[in-house]
């Protein structure tokens, strides 16, 4: 059960973030409606943050556990 | 079950004054003018600048949701 | 009690936020003092921020407001 | 004994996360050409960016390790 | 008693700890020289730029404080 | 112990900071590999982030030192 709000809070972050970037992106005069080409990079802009994060965390995994080996089994991962 | 009441209610308060913070200083990066400050109020351009920032960001936060819906199917 | 010291944080959060913004826009760069053009910069940007964090709470709680209540009682916020 | 490992684990867990987050925050910025996005996939220079963005990072986290190793002697 | 001294105690060194590294972040962007950098010693600009930095960031925390005094009353 | 533990994460976050700094500073373009520049510029900075680090800690603690002892003992430092 920890683990499954862990997960909800990672998910909860990624959202936030997102929401950050794309806005800061996408609306950079906010008006009295969202224009359709607004929604159209927020959409885009929200795949691509996703895809990114995905990217990251592969590669980023994929490091430490080259990492680890070369360490010997148990080693630390230098972050 | 009135401690449990009591708990949630704190929770939420205390995101919705975290997201309160954090549109804060997203929409007055976005808002106020660059340069040195004048005025203390809000000037004609700043005040709904402001309260459009807070509507366009819920409308985007909106279009998020609902995409993820789409992908979970 | 605890109630008064979530006021408490929230009005220090306040307050941090400000002085980073208003520090960053009122002293581009720190001199020997404190100039009167970079105080009177801090107070009116002072008052500013303040006013802004006012316009938002307005605007986000109304906003929540209305979602909850279209989506009915005990109503998601979206957030 | 299981409590514990399961505490560090999950510690670690969390600090893997945030650095996950903080990477794609900084890669984003770094690798996403500016302006308005058009496209959801990341395009042929931006995915090997965010790869190499990683790859560096951890490269000059690594730089840093072994620079204060020096410093303490 | 000796418990809440050493909590009073140390929560205020947490919370001087975090002012230390906000106002690192903080002056270290806006005293050292933007491009790559080529000396690890701080320059003759850079080190009263960040002495006077962390000067004026309390005088103006103070002027804040001031100010709040008065709209209480 | 706890004590320790305070001083360990203060420099957890020192190299954390100092990490993100850096990077944005001296690698604006990853490449497939860390150049000499780049590795030069990051020991450079790294040592320019831990020496800003020490004279802000300096004159950040001479500062609410001077307050508290006008404010007389026990004095708040208005932080």
């Amino acid at each position: 059960q920890i683990q499954q709000e862990a997960n909800m809070q990672n998910a909860r972050i990624l959202v936030e973030k997102l929401n950050e970037h794309c806005f800061e992106r996408c609306v950079p005069k906010p008006g009295s409606s969202l224009s359709k080409g607004e929604e159209t990079c927020f959409t885009a802009c929200m795949e691509k943050y996703m895809t990114a994060w995905n990217t990251v965390s592969k590669q980023y995994v994929a490091r430490i556990q080259k990492e680890s080996q070369q360490a010997g089994l148990g080693g630390s991962t230098g972050l | 079950q009135e401690l449990q009441t009591f708990v949630v209610n704190e929770s939420q308060r205390a995101r919705i004054q975290a997201s309160i913070h954090s549109l804060t200083d997203t929409c007055f990066r976005k808002c106020i003018s660059p340069g040195a400050i004048k005025k203390g109020a809000l000037d004609r351009n700043e005040e709904p600048c402001m309260r459009n920032c807070v509507e366009r960001f819920m409308d985007a936060n909106f279009v998020v949701l609902k995409e993820l819906e789409k992908l979970r199917g």
